[in-house]
């Protein structure tokens, strides 16, 4: 972590965060502040937008300039922020409803256009704030308040939508794994561009345990894959695991084990890939074959939207003859009457 | 050029003159009336001019589905398009056919008449071979063979046949500039500006044009009379033609320079608002910005952002987008952040018609959001009052931390006038509700302005105002959610009396016509001219009708209850079912009997029923 | 069970109770005030629920904010849920503070005293140590030690404390039983079904329910009275207790069984309209297909969809989900397609108080669209008039081709009635308006049946009808596209004249109270219990007022003018800045002075606050 | 071609087209109705529902059940009608603009969901009927009335942003290439789930050319590769060109040309495969390096949405002892006052 001038106390506005106690919000709340210290921005040089759920209530828990929109819209608030004033760090904290159900046209495009937003998706495959019904992400079968005899679709997954959607910046953490949770979000905050945080975060209230062991810490040893730029996709409590490539499909391995796979044909991931298959893949992984994929799945540079409009606004107004309201009058077909 | 003594031909002076240019979407009709329309301006005439295109994409060449037109009035007084048309261009069957009504038995009909073949007639849904006879048109029918003359300017080019008839609304133009007397010198330089880059075009173009000119001088025999319009004293000035869109946007980019704010549209396209995004998309180089988003609901968001952020934020659309917005618009009332909404009304409900005009968005406008949300509305007379309406409503956007309705119509919005270019140093300064370093201590996020009840904007990037607004019901003290009965009902109130305190800074509402005069007539939007030329006639035939049209209709003017209970009836015309009508009566009880002229069809009003229904009600009292 | 012969405890007989239980988001008290009205209801008793539950997630425990509290209205003739409360069960301190203000020097409050300990105080904000001094309650205070008592009534389970303590809800309302005289039966029955899967817990709950009863018998030396409250005489049959919500799911249940259609419910969860899709969702063996959309808009498309192939379409939300469907609801009016959209109003503008009640849609309901669209609106009077207000609803949307809006509120949602359940066979039947075979060679899509202007649904499937619609205007004749202005009059008209004719089939106006009264009271929607027993009181304290609630608002009911005309001046009561009012102005000119009684904090009237401002109006005429 | 009892005429309305001459809409027009004619399900058994917009206007000149709805909303509106009544066949009619901008929710949730509905999406890379703005579909720095200085934005890519949302079929044709259309219409018709078929569709008014070659048979000869499931990946004049992997990657060969490639070595077009990371790079293929793939890309069995439906209410429907609306009122807890 970087150091600079502030600390997540700075952060912080003392409000309490009123979410029920166990829920995985109050975790990302903590690892948002030390994220926000580290980026080294100062509060008031930040923005957050928030949505509406249970999820969105981040914005009354930051010291900085938040705006609790309505729902389904703060990735648009959060464009309009960012393309005013692209000095600001703008940060949008959103839910599964919120950004991905009545929000999932504005999340789409925000990332075809790459604006540079530091999106927090905190997925708890439910809608927590109007008390349980399943949500977009909720797995086939769910049983919920509106599906009384499970869900019969299939959910979104947040890193296929993400990619599909040309998104430059896809990244996951678990809500409780702070130290994890930090860097993903710091390494967000750099990123130009649109970056997209897949939170695993657990609703204790309606929908405890949808994420099996690896919201535990113990889970994650077994279970999950630590990803980072560079390294070879090793897992497990010894890291004696391994990803190889077989045709288009991916696989495990024993490193240095019977089968004789050796370190050197262990995957080694590349963020920074502009083809995405081989990161797609991984934002896929899925148990009980694959583990699951944490950290920097993605993070390509890219023009980011904002800028490229600062940037063709000062072309333009290199090549236009006029540069205020009086001489673009001169510019249209006039006449005198005496 | 070629500018004779007319020894055979009699000249006579007249006031006004209305063209209406017709013929197929192809036939270039918009470009010949719009050169038209300019060449009338610059010689010192007040011009309007009404555009009538389809809705369809390409409806088939030469049918009725197909005729755009263009109508241009120019004169002295003038302040509407005309009911009528004193001369009609019909380039082909079906734009006769389908223009016919607006003929007075004294108007001219000029025709191409190269294309009264009897295909194009059958295209026509003609039935028999003599279309006037059909029709029963009797007027003074000129027969130019301009399809053939044009091929034939243009012989000497190698140009494939249908583009060199591209040009056959400049022969049109030549021959009306030859009756009308209107010099060709600002034409060519028109086009010459037009095609910059084909100078091949302009210059064929130009020889179209002189040659229809030329034309007219030649058959002068055939023509009984040449016309001089007698030219009226303008103020004195630099002038351009604008049309509604096009000063919506030089409001908004004027006022933005004046509040030392950069300007921020978030929209999506839809007819007949596009055109205000296609304007501000040039203007870079002022600082503009332009979102061209990807549905309504995000253009106002990204709107409310910006505004936010420190811009001026703006979004524009038209009664559709207006109503998909409306979620979002109520976002901005409850976090009072200054707005600029514009909504180009066209002809509905739902899709409707959407390349016609209508005035039924005020409800809307004024209640289409859930709770109780006041929104100030405000609507342009003319086209070119549209830069007035949205210079004001950015002004008051900014000033009272509140989101602002523009309702502009289809008929301001494509119809044009000739503008006097405004002094901007002349207009009202606009000073942004912002905080100051010094309240810092004192800050919360809905602390008031104790004269205007606006609250102060602290922009993202001021340090020391950190802060939380949003959609929730907030503590009038403190900023904080807040679910307090006593609260709640200090917060609405607060909103909707810094609303009405508004008034405070609008124009009171003035009273033409009549003094001694027990009717009063009263509009509002682009209905104006037409209700104006109504008025007058009535009042110049010796009936006494005073009228008052409203600008801004939220709030009303202070002295509006005082005008209309000055009446013993009040007559309200609009283009919708009588939605003015019913908010006057709901806003003031016991007014005078209040009657309504209403219309529509997806068109301005004709002054000549206008002047007939209003005249009926006189006689009511 | 121990049912004694109250020796030393006086026995009064009351006509009504009010009971308030209130105490943590945590500790049940919905629980415990459902299972206390179906007690009183199951024994003959009116009955009125309030449940009063915060926005927030999860405000801390103990905390303010965090108080959650549900109001039973038990006895003869009971209209609301009362203004003040008999009794207050507070299970800790946050909950006497804040309901504090529903005492009347008569109440009773109920306490667990083991709560009242100096950490549990501080989180409450009390600043002494005696907060019934620092409150100024001099009630009779009963300080029951719940939480110790359901310890050791739950001893023998070794379940944690924190889950013993789930069931101290229970101790309160066994000791309320006692104290007026509620067997336990019914309420051990619904205990056990309500755990039906974990027998453990139901067994559990029952335990302490029958120790808080005994509590009370073995105590009574320190409790002065024991009620009794007088049974009322109600019609026979059988009952049960309904919700508004549940009333309106049943409502448009029964109008699709009874119309032969499939229901079908496209929706997007919002607060306080969500349990009408968690109620449809339950009834797949009805038929009953219900779509958790992507957003509202979805939600309305969706059912427009699915009404267009034949079922039933309904759509539910609430103020903020109605502006976003605005835009598509105009499509269903412009198709003229029947659907049933139902807005459960809460407190606005914008996210606004999203649990607490509002009558502020109305104007939107009414005029939240572009153009101009006539919907017509209707709004109940009661949970269990939900019933009959979907049924119609639903009703008219099939018979008349029109879209239709429910305007209900979060009091009515989520308050509860006992409730006579309904003779489908007696309702009035309901005939979709379709197609016929024999219409084949003559049917357009916009041909009317002239008795109601309702055009012929042609569902896909139907062999021979092939046809297009949709949202641009369309030819009255042929269902083209038409552009035509004379046309689009012609359909503008008939589709208002459409929605006026439904007045055919809706009740007269009907007027209770003074037959001679010189004012009229008039409300609309879930007010009026509240304005009814306030009329009652003060016509039973001598004076004279009249009463009439409106439950179609568009169209009025027919003889709604006349009724107007017959008094001096009209008050019209509503929760909102007067939107009732401004309407009725708006469509009849001249009225008597129409005056407003209006609150907007969230909250149902309070009958004492109606009282006098009603009798102070009386005063000024 | 199945031959059954209904031509193209009977799909025919005789409502001439109000299309601009040469508008490719004429061209997939055609299409449609010898694929409706081909799939065989009788006019008035078939719904077609379109939002606004120039393709949109097909509406009005088919013969079957249509609706001309809102901009944005026709899958939406289409989606209910599936739902309640599943024996239609049920189309969408829809352009970039509104498919993938105002409507962009509803394509993602209704791919998710998996409602049986045929969509095809008439991409023109421009907003035509509102006379030339850009689309989410244009490429960046396209100059229209809206970006006079061009956009500054990436566009979607139909087929990426399809499978990212779960898609079950996707398919591509080019508006005026008949036969092709007509057997990638009829193949989206018979797939049981939602079918996407983007038609590279030209305005020749407002984006004339912007398919470049692949627009002429001519250019689709050398340029472009018709898909077959089942088949090896070939294409050129002579078929003498063809795909492989390479990694995670996919290059062109020459077959039996100098770097000794054979047919066997050539990728075999697998469009049933459940994985769609090959199908994934199919659809993303362009030049100049690689062909532009045409024909039925993915087209994977998975459960309908409408039927799932269907099936949960015959479930319950045998669970629940209540049938009407009498014995629902008795299911409650009631009690008598006599
Ligand atoms: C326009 C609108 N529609 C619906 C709602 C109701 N609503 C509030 S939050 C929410 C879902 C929240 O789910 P999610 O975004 O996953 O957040 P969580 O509470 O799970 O963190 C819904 C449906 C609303 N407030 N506004
Ligand atoms: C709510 C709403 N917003 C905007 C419009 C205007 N509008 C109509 S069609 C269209 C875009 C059409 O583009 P596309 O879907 O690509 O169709 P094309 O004309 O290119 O076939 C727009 C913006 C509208 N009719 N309704
Ligand atoms: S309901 Fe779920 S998501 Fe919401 S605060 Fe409680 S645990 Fe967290
Ligand atoms: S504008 Fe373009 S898409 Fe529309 S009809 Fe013309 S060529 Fe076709
Ligand atoms: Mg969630
Ligand atoms: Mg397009």
């Amino acid at each position: 972590m970087e150091t600079n001038q502030y600390t997540p106390e700075d952060f912080s506005n003392g409000v309490r965060g009123k979410w029920c106690a166990g829920c995985g919000d109050f975790g990302l709340h903590s690892s948002l502040k030390r994220a926000l210290a580290a980026v080294g921005a100062a509060p008031d040089q930040t923005i957050l937008i928030s949505g509406i759920g249970c999820s969105s209530r981040m914005a009354y828990h930051v010291k900085s300039y938040c705006f609790h929109t309505v729902h389904g819209r703060p990735i648009a608030v959060a464009s309009g922020c960012k393309i005013a004033n692209p000095k600001l760090n703008v940060w949008v904290v959103t839910g599964d409803g919120d950004c991905l159900a009545i929000g999932g046209n504005h999340f789409i495009h925000a990332l075809r256009r790459n604006v540079d937003l530091n999106i927090i998706l905190l997925n708890n495959r439910i809608y927590g704030l109007t008390k349980g019904q399943y949500s977009p992400t909720s797995l086939r079968g769910f049983v919920s308040k509106s599906s009384p005899y499970g869900t019969v679709e299939d959910p979104f997954r947040p890193g296929a939508l993400a990619l599909g959607a040309e998104a430059t910046y896809f990244a996951r953490c678990v809500a409780t794994d702070g130290p994890a949770s930090v860097d993903v979000l710091t390494s967000a905050a750099h990123h130009k561009g649109a970056s997209v945080v897949e939170v695993l975060q657990n609703c204790v209230t309606f929908n405890n345990g949808t994420y099996g062991d690896i919201y535990t810490a113990e889970g994650r040893k077994r279970h999950a894959l630590y990803l980072e730029h560079g390294k070879p996709m090793l897992f497990g409590p010894n890291k004696e695991y391994g990803i190889v490539r077989k045709g288009f499909e991916l696989r495990v391995v024993k490193v240095d084990g019977p089968e004789g796979w050796k370190l050197k044909d262990i995957l080694v991931h590349d963020a920074h890939a502009v083809d995405h298959t081989l990161q797609l893949k991984l934002a896929l992984m899925e148990g009980p074959e694959l583990p699951v994929a944490l950290g920097v799945i993605r993070d390509v540079e890219a023009p980011t939207y904002d800028e490229a409009v600062m940037q063709q606004m000062k072309e333009v107004s290199a090549r236009k003859p006029y540069h205020n309201f009086d001489e673009l009058l001169r510019t249209s077909d006039t006449w005198e009457i005496h | 050029m070629n500018t004779d003594t007319d020894r055979d031909v009699v000249v006579k002076t007249i006031q006004d003159l209305v063209v209406l240019f017709s013929g197929d979407s192809g036939d270039g009709m918009q470009l010949a009336g719009n050169m038209f329309s300019t060449l009338c301006a610059v010689l010192g005439d007040d011009i309007s001019t009404f555009p009538d295109y389809p809705a369809e994409i390409r409806a088939p060449q030469g049918t009725l589905g197909g005729v755009s037109g263009f109508k241009v009035h120019a004169g002295k007084d003038v302040l509407t398009p005309g009911d009528h048309c004193d001369v009609l261009v019909a380039m082909n069957p079906a734009a006769l056919k389908r223009e016919r009504h607006m003929l007075t038995p004294q108007s001219i009909v000029i025709i191409d008449v190269d294309t009264f073949t009897p295909a194009e007639l059958k295209k026509a849904e003609y039935t028999t071979e003599d279309p006037f006879e059909e029709l029963g048109i009797h007027n003074e029918v000129i027969a130019a063979p301009f399809t053939q003359m044009c091929l034939s300017s243009l012989a000497k080019y190698d140009t494939p046949q249908p583009v060199k008839l591209k040009s056959r609304n400049m022969m049109a133009l030549g021959l009306l500039c030859w009756i009308y007397d209107r010099p060709l010198e600002h034409a060519e330089e028109m086009l010459r500006q037009k095609f910059a880059s084909k100078p091949q075009v302009a210059e064929a173009n130009i020889r179209v044009l002189r040659d229809g000119y030329n034309y007219g001088h030649n058959v002068h025999a055939s023509i009984s009379v040449r016309y001089k319009i007698e030219p009226k004293l303008q103020t004195p000035g630099t002038y351009t033609e604008i049309s509604g869109n096009r000063a919506t946007a030089y409001g908004l980019i004027a006022a933005a320079e004046k509040a030392g704010l950069e300007l921020f549209l978030g929209s999506y396209p839809i007819t007949p608002a596009t055109d205000i995004l296609h304007e501000l998309a040039k203007h870079k180089s002022l600082g503009v910005k332009t979102v061209q988003c990807e549905d309504e609901l995000s253009g106002i968001c990204m709107a409310i952002g910006a505004s936010y952020a420190g811009d001026l934020g703006v979004t524009s659309t038209s009664g559709p987008g207006l109503a998909l917005k409306s979620e979002a618009l109520n976002l901005a009332v409850m976090a009072e952040l200054p707005l600029v909404v514009i909504d180009v009304q066209r002809g509905g409900p739902s899709t409707g018609l959407p390349t016609k005009t209508e005035q039924a968005d005020l409800l809307q406008a004024l209640f289409g959001r859930n709770g109780e949300s006041p929104v100030p509305v405000v609507s342009p007379a003319t086209p070119a009052d549209c830069f007035e309406c949205a210079y004001m409503a950015a002004k008051v956007a900014l000033e009272h931390m509140t989101p602002v309705i523009l309702l502009s119509d289809a008929f301001l919005a494509n119809g044009s006038a000739s503008w006097k270019l405004p002094d901007l140093s002349k207009y009202p300064p606009i000073a942004p509700h912002d905080v100051t370093p010094e309240m810092a201590s004192v800050w919360t996020p809905y602390r008031r302005d104790p004269a205007t009840l606006a609250r102060y904007r602290a922009v993202p990037g001021t340090p020391g105002f950190c802060h939380v607004i949003g959609g929730l019901e907030k503590d009038a003290e403190t900023g904080a959610i807040s679910y307090d009965p006593d609260n709640h009902e200090r917060m609405i109130s607060a909103r909707r009396r810094k609303v009405e305190l508004i008034d405070r800074d609008i124009p009171q509402l003035s009273v033409r016509g009549a003094a001694d005069a027990d009717t009063l007539v009263i509009g509002w939007g682009g209905t104006y001219g037409h209700i104006l030329e109504a008025v007058d006639r009535i009042n110049r035939d010796g009936s006494r009708v005073a009228f008052a049209h409203l600008q801004w209709i939220n709030p009303l003017p202070s002295n509006t209850e005082q005008v209309l209970r000055r009446y013993k009836q009040i007559i309200v015309c609009e283009l919708n079912c009588g939605q003015l009508a019913a908010y006057l009566r709901m806003r003031y009880q016991h007014l005078p009997e209040v009657r309504q002229v209403n219309r529509i069809q997806g068109q301005p009003f004709i002054v000549d029923e206008l002047v007939d229904e209003i005249t009926n009600y006189l006689k009511q009292i």
